[in-house]
């Protein structure tokens, strides 16, 4: 019993939360079309968060998410703007977000740069493009419906958003878990020095991960404004530091140490849930943030009570 | 092969893999100094030395690792440029690290793999091929390594053994290069290990074995080459040559050896343990240790010594029992309360345990006894030149090869990185020293000084615990020997019934008991 | 001529198209204008306002942002003879002119022209944004409204966060019409974005309600949900092509060594309604 | 040579940064007032950092920095309302803040909770008590002269934030390097694991770390409120990743890979002195972000040139 606490704490304490706001609100919170609903709600979130775990996994942090969800939106809608067809324009918004992915992981891994300095410099860098791409204001306008599509309504009584998210999550499981690069990312996370002597090689693996992440947060640029309907040059700044505690929260809930998707799906799911039920309750802005932040502190902690002291 | 061929470079010719000249510097130091090595195919060969003599050095040229700043290396005689690890890979090279290098949160099954080529179904990656490949390398190296848990909770000993597993796997070898495979192993797997080599090198795989404990050097291998300051000073066939003339080769000095004595009778109690709960099992220990007693522990690997050494050393408080030290109480978990009751520990993984790595060697060899480097007393300001008298004090009495005491430790050779462990105990009036494998990866000539610091530390009155997977070491120092079996104390050997024979009968008796009950 | 103008909310729609119109008519005038942003960060705006009077500008500008923020830098900017004025900002010492929409006076035409709508009774949510100092006035137009109709209950109430105002509102409203539902009649938007957020969310949660929405701005989105027969009804629109230019033409005086008309201009508010944009709706 | 410039790369890249902006206007930037007029502007962000650096020092985050310093500014102002005298509203500040660093280096040292997940619950908790202080309002007026006065004006020709950042940075080096604590506190950030078993006492010690970092923080907070008269429950917002990255900065400048307060100070200066100077040569902001971006980059590669690859 203490063990399978332990093990799964977080998850434990997630089915808890829930439980908890179903008890305190039965007709609003635990209804299945909410539940459902919160899935939609924290997909953006969660997939910023998927990218930053690959990045974790190789053990380096990726700080210019935030920089690239704007410009994932204000590139694109800027393409639109020019007239450019939506599939082309996302698939040039990608591409860039790819290139820049694979500036800071090269700097990174090749001159041994820190991740956290490197991909701050490169996000201040997006940052000015993007202010420039928008002369800094918000773009609306020109935003074909067909790409609108891509974030709204729903199909079987689904959210399209939650399908986002399940695709995206299945394919960093596989990718992460499953074949061999996965493994190659996590030994250099695990110890950079033993995946060298080993012969995994660093850079490209570590470029690899960078774009991986630059490349899902460029997607979550564009499927914000696609919920949206507009582009901010400072949309993304939200999600850099909920993104990580999501990773975080997710690092402890199953694997000891490593970030692993099915967590950062736990971390992620935690606080779209807690956003969720404390506004349902009508609970003010300032005891939201207290609630918030004591309730991740439980389940961070939960995993620990129990565990030898020292 | 009928005549004995006493200096093998001159046969080159026949040789699988020749290294001629090989020159190799970090900033002034020389590491390699005109280093040549010959290695014949389905040979092992011994590459010894002392401490810092390069060693490691040499064998990371061969691994792509470390580019040579002059010499060649010839592979079945034509020269080639080993250009990194993956090359040296492609040429049939194998690796064992001096330095464990493991990714921790990794089983032993996928640390075998990592930079090798992954069993697949389809696309994704066959757990199951993969543990079925290291099940078979691992039956006979070591059949109770755990393969599904994180390396990092696995004892030093057993990281060893995955190391060597990972090193055996695989597309079919033609050299494999271990370094110091067995500094970690007690009697029992190294003999495993040795089977293992032997069943290589019948096979035509060509065997490096470098290693300090020269009694399996002289069992295993059939030639050798000798390493002194970077350069080779002799070559030959093992039968051809003793132990004593290894240990001249390397050092131009003879080796020293003492033995083990008992303390007098009514000499005090220092270190008393009692009822103090222990093991997975909650078994409960008592043993007491004299004033000028050397207490021998024996075990075979994951037989919890090191853990029962931690708990006696506070590092993870005790659920019952008391330990006291001197008649005064030790109180639970509090390692702070022991140093400054003048107790000591020598960690068994001197790179993870031991070392700060990003710090100075001077900052390593003062973290402990800080108020011992004080401008002044009472002020807690830090005196650099007391940390460097400390420095030069450790470097003359134990005799580290090293630069500045203001370099970081992991530019000192293996050898040397375990004496600075001892130095940061110096100055300190000892009452209890707790050595878990204190002369793991030592050349002879430093063991002899270790035992002697440690007979030392006896002879002035302190208690010394002691683990050592190595028979002669244990032998050597302790006339008292305590056996743990699966984190039990199966025997307490002492007098006629301490035998080598006794001891490892006690480690295994535990085994033995499983499997008939099976 | 050197003109600055410094804010720290250039990413805000509003702040933004008052800096464009404003440099329009700057280098209309011949000015070389220069745009200094330092988002949401006023310890930085400080510092660039030294920056500014160490480089020997010849006028100041601040938009959005109320001067008496960094009062010692404007005293820095006055002390070295470079005239200071602000636009969407508060009247303060050592500011020539503050050319703005008076925003407690928005928060009071928001609020009644909402309380009208429903006639005088009903439940409303209220997104606001207290931190921002003119944005924090239009809720205390809200509080001094609400007292003269007890019939208008707040029934939630919203923080919004910033950056990210659009999506958090929809979040917001999401959640909140899960627990109340058709119990609500209207949303009281102290800026545009958040109502834009919900009315998003009613269109996926509930395009049947009732409820109608009303902002400030007039935001392009706002303006374009309100023309599209939306739950979205109004938005009040700050004429800031207007302030730019008042502001302009007083700076521009000021230059020419007179003085500005008077220390607080107040440009009036436009409703941008359903009627005003001419569509039909029924 | 070479190894001059990698050793002090840094370094280098500051004084070449300072030549070329002098170069570019000698009239306003390369004057002696503007330089003195640079160490007052960097002073907060470099005090912010230099508690950074106390928490990196033993290896770990502190992401509640950010809510620390808006915290300060809040509740010094709350008290002043209240009318408690300056003094004493100082210290209750200081205190306040010391116990939420304690906490913080708690959970962190005790239960080995990650310190970036305990940090950004932590410093939620504190942000929804500043929103709770000030009612989300900036708060102005009843700040006495006194307390105003801790950070304007001058001494001898030199700003009196300049002297608080003197006084702050020769403290915390003579902490970090010159006493006991100082090499504890990076015994434990080189290897956790060997400096306890070594005997240093990991969880007091790695509360004394983050209590110095919220107490600076505070202190800040407090300075930045005397500097601009007001208080934002958001003022401290732009401080957290400036600061890491004036932290990351100087790691590379000095002591590879060690957080340390000279190279902190190089890496604050940098930032500083590459706002002022774009500022005063009037580069428009995107320009100013990619300029600023594409020299943290050359600052760190610098050092990097001539190492050997990989
Ligand atoms: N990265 C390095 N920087 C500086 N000096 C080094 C470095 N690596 C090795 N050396 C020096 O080179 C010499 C040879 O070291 P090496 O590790 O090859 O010795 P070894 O024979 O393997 O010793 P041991 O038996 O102790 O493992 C030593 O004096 C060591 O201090
Ligand atoms: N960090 C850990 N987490 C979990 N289990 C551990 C950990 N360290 C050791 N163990 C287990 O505890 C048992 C005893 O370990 P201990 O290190 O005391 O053995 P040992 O006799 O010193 O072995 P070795 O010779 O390999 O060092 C082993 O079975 C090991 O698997
Ligand atoms: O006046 C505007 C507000 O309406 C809001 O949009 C935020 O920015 C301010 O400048
Ligand atoms: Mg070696
Ligand atoms: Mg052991």
């Amino acid at each position: 019993m203490t063990t399978f606490v332990r093990r799964y704490g977080t998850l434990v304490a997630l089915v808890a939360i829930i439980a908890a706001f179903s008890i305190a609100s039965p007709q609003a919170f635990g209804t299945a079309s909410n539940l459902i609903n919160i899935t939609q709600q924290m997909t953006l979130l969660a997939i910023v968060a998927i990218g930053a775990t690959v990045v974790m996994a190789v053990g380096e942090f990726d700080l210019s998410t935030a920089s690239v969800v704007s410009f994932g939106g204000i590139f694109s809608v800027f393409l639109f703007k020019l007239g450019v067809p939506a599939p082309l324009a996302c698939l040039a918004v990608l591409a860039a977000a790819g290139v820049f992915g694979a500036v800071s992981g090269f700097i990174v891994a090749r001159f041994e740069v820190l991740s956290f300095i490197t991909t701050l410099a490169v996000g201040t860098i997006i940052g000015g493009i993007t202010f420039w791409l928008s002369n800094g204001a918000t773009l609306f306008g020109d935003i074909p419906a067909g790409f609108r599509d891509l974030a709204r309504g729903k199909s079987f009584g689904i959210p399209i958003l939650t399908f986002w998210l399940i695709g995206v999550a299945i394919m960093a499981w596989l990718v992460l878990d499953k074949i061999e690069i996965g493994r190659r990312l996590y030994a250099i996370g695990g110890n950079r020095e033993a995946a060298r002597l080993a012969g995994v090689r660093i850079v490209s693996n570590t470029m690899v991960a960078f774009i991986a992440s630059a490349v899902l947060a460029a997607l979550v640029g564009m499927l914000l404004t696609a919920r949206i309907g507009s582009a901010s040059p400072t949309g993304g700044g939200g999600f850099l530091l909920s993104a990580y505690a999501a990773v975080f929260l997710g690092m402890t809930a199953f694997r000891e140490g490593e970030a692993n998707v099915p967590g950062t799906l736990v971390g992620a799911a935690i606080i779209a849930v807690v956003g969720n039920g404390l506004t349902i309750l009508g609970v003010s802005t300032f005891m939201q943030d207290i609630i918030t932040g004591l309730i991740i502190l439980a389940a961070v902690l939960v995993r620990r009570t129990g565990a030898q002291g020292r | 092969m009928t005549k004995p061929e006493p200096d093998l470079t001159l046969r080159a010719d026949h040789a699988f893999l020749t290294l001629r000249g090989l020159k190799k510097h970090f900033g002034g130091a020389k590491a390699l100094d005109g280093a040549d090595l010959v290695v014949e195919a389905g040979s092992v060969h011994s590459l010894v030395g002392e401490n810092g003599a390069g060693k490691s050095t040499l064998i990371k040229t061969l691994s792509g690792l470390i580019v040579p700043d002059a010499g060649e290396i010839l592979v079945d005689g034509l020269p080639v440029t080993i250009a990194g690890v993956q090359h040296a890979e492609s040429l049939g090279f194998r690796f064992i690290h001096q330095e464990l290098s493991l990714v921790p949160y990794f089983t032993a099954v996928e640390n075998a793999f990592i930079g090798r080529p992954y069993p697949r179904k389809g696309p994704f990656i066959d757990r199951a091929a993969m543990r079925r490949t290291i099940e078979e390398t691992a039956r006979s190296i070591a059949p109770d390594l755990p393969l599904d848990i994180p390396v990092g909770q696995m004892t030093t000993g057993q990281k060893q053994l995955v190391e060597i597993i990972r090193a055996l796997i695989g597309a079919p070898a033609r050299l494999i290069v271990m370094d110091e495979p067995t500094a970690s192993l007690s009697d029992g797997e190294a003999a495993r290990l040795h089977e293992a080599v032997k069943k290589m090198s019948d096979k035509g795989v060509a065997v490096i074995f470098i290693s300090h404990r020269l009694d399996e050097v002289m069992q295993i291998c059939d030639s050798f080459t000798v390493l002194r300051s970077g350069c080779t000073v002799g070559a030959g066939r093992i039968a051809e040559t003793d132990r004593a003339g290894l240990v001249h080769l390397m050092s131009g000095r003879e080796e020293v050896r003492g033995a083990a004595q008992m303390p007098a009778p009514d000499s005090p109690v220092v270190l008393r343990v009692r009822d103090v709960p222990y093991g997975s099992r909650g078994t409960q220990v008592s043993f007491d240790i004299r004033a000028g007693e050397i207490l021998g522990l024996y075990g075979l690997v994951g037989a919890g010594r090191s853990s029962l050494m931690k708990l006696i050393w506070g590092a993870q408080p005790h659920a019952g029992g008391q330990i006291e030290l001197d008649g005064k109480v030790l109180r639970a978990g509090r390692i702070s309360d022991r140093i400054a009751k003048g107790a000591a520990y020598v960690p068994e993984d001197r790179r993870n345990e031991g070392l700060i790595t990003s710090r100075s060697i001077a900052d390593n060899l003062a973290v402990s006894q800080l108020p011992k480097v004080r401008h002044q007393a009472g002020m807690p300001w830090t005196s650099r030149r007391k940390m460097v008298e400390r420095s030069e004090a450790v470097q003359s009495t134990l005799s580290v090869k090293m630069g500045s005491p203001w370099d970081g430790p992991l530019t000192l050779s293996g050898g040397n990185q375990q004496k600075l462990l001892f130095g940061r105990w110096f100055g300190q009036a000892t009452r209890l020293l707790i050595l878990d494998e204190p002369s793991r990866g030592v050349d002879v000539g430093a063991k002899a000084e270790i035992h002697a610091l440690a007979r030392r530390f006896a002879a002035q009155g302190a208690a010394v615990l002691m683990t050592t997977s190595d028979m002669d070491e244990l032998m050597a120092l302790s006339a008292r020997v305590l056996v743990l079996a699966s984190g039990e104390i199966t025997a307490e050997l002492t007098g006629d019934s301490l035998t080598p024979t006794r001891v490892i009968d006690a480690a295994f008796q535990h085994q033995t008991e499983k499997e008939t009950q099976v | 001529t050197d003109v600055n103008i410094l804010t720290p909310y250039m990413s805000s729609i509003p702040t933004n198209d008052m800096v464009q119109a404003f440099k329009t008519e700057g280098e209309a005038r011949g000015w070389n204008v220069t745009v200094i942003d330092t988002r949401n960060d006023f310890a930085q705006l400080a510092s660039r306002m030294e920056d500014t009077v160490n480089a020997k500008a010849d006028a100041i500008v601040l938009v959005s942002t109320t001067a008496e923020l960094i009062a010692d830098q404007v005293a820095l900017a006055a002390d070295a003879g470079i005239p200071v004025i602000s636009l969407d900002g508060a009247k303060a010492e050592n500011v020539a002119v503050n050319v703005t929409s008076n925003n407690f006076d928005l928060g009071v035409q928001l609020s009644e022209a909402l309380f009208t709508a429903l006639d005088g009774k009903g439940n409303i949510v209220k997104f606001f944004h207290s931190a921002h100092p003119g944005v924090y006035q239009r809720e205390l137009g809200l509080d001094a409204t609400l007292a003269r109709y007890p019939d208008i209950n707040v029934i939630a109430e919203h923080f919004v966060q910033v950056p990210g105002p659009v999506d958090n509102g929809r979040v917001a409203m999401e959640n909140i019409l899960r627990q109340y539902g058709d119990q609500i009649d209207g949303v009281w938007a102290a800026f545009d974005d958040p109502g834009i957020g919900a009315e998003l969310a009613f269109e996926a949660e509930a395009p049947e309600s009732k409820a109608i929405i009303m902002g400030i701005d007039g935001n392009e989105q706002a303006v374009d949900m309100i023309e599209s027969c939306t739950h979205y009804k109004m938005s009040l629109r700050q004429d800031f092509a207007g302030m730019a230019q008042i502001g302009a033409q007083q700076l521009e005086t000021i230059l020419a060594g007179g003085t500005a008309e008077s220390d607080e201009i107040y440009v009036a508010a436009v409703p941008i309604t359903v009627e005003s944009l001419g569509v039909d709706c029924k």
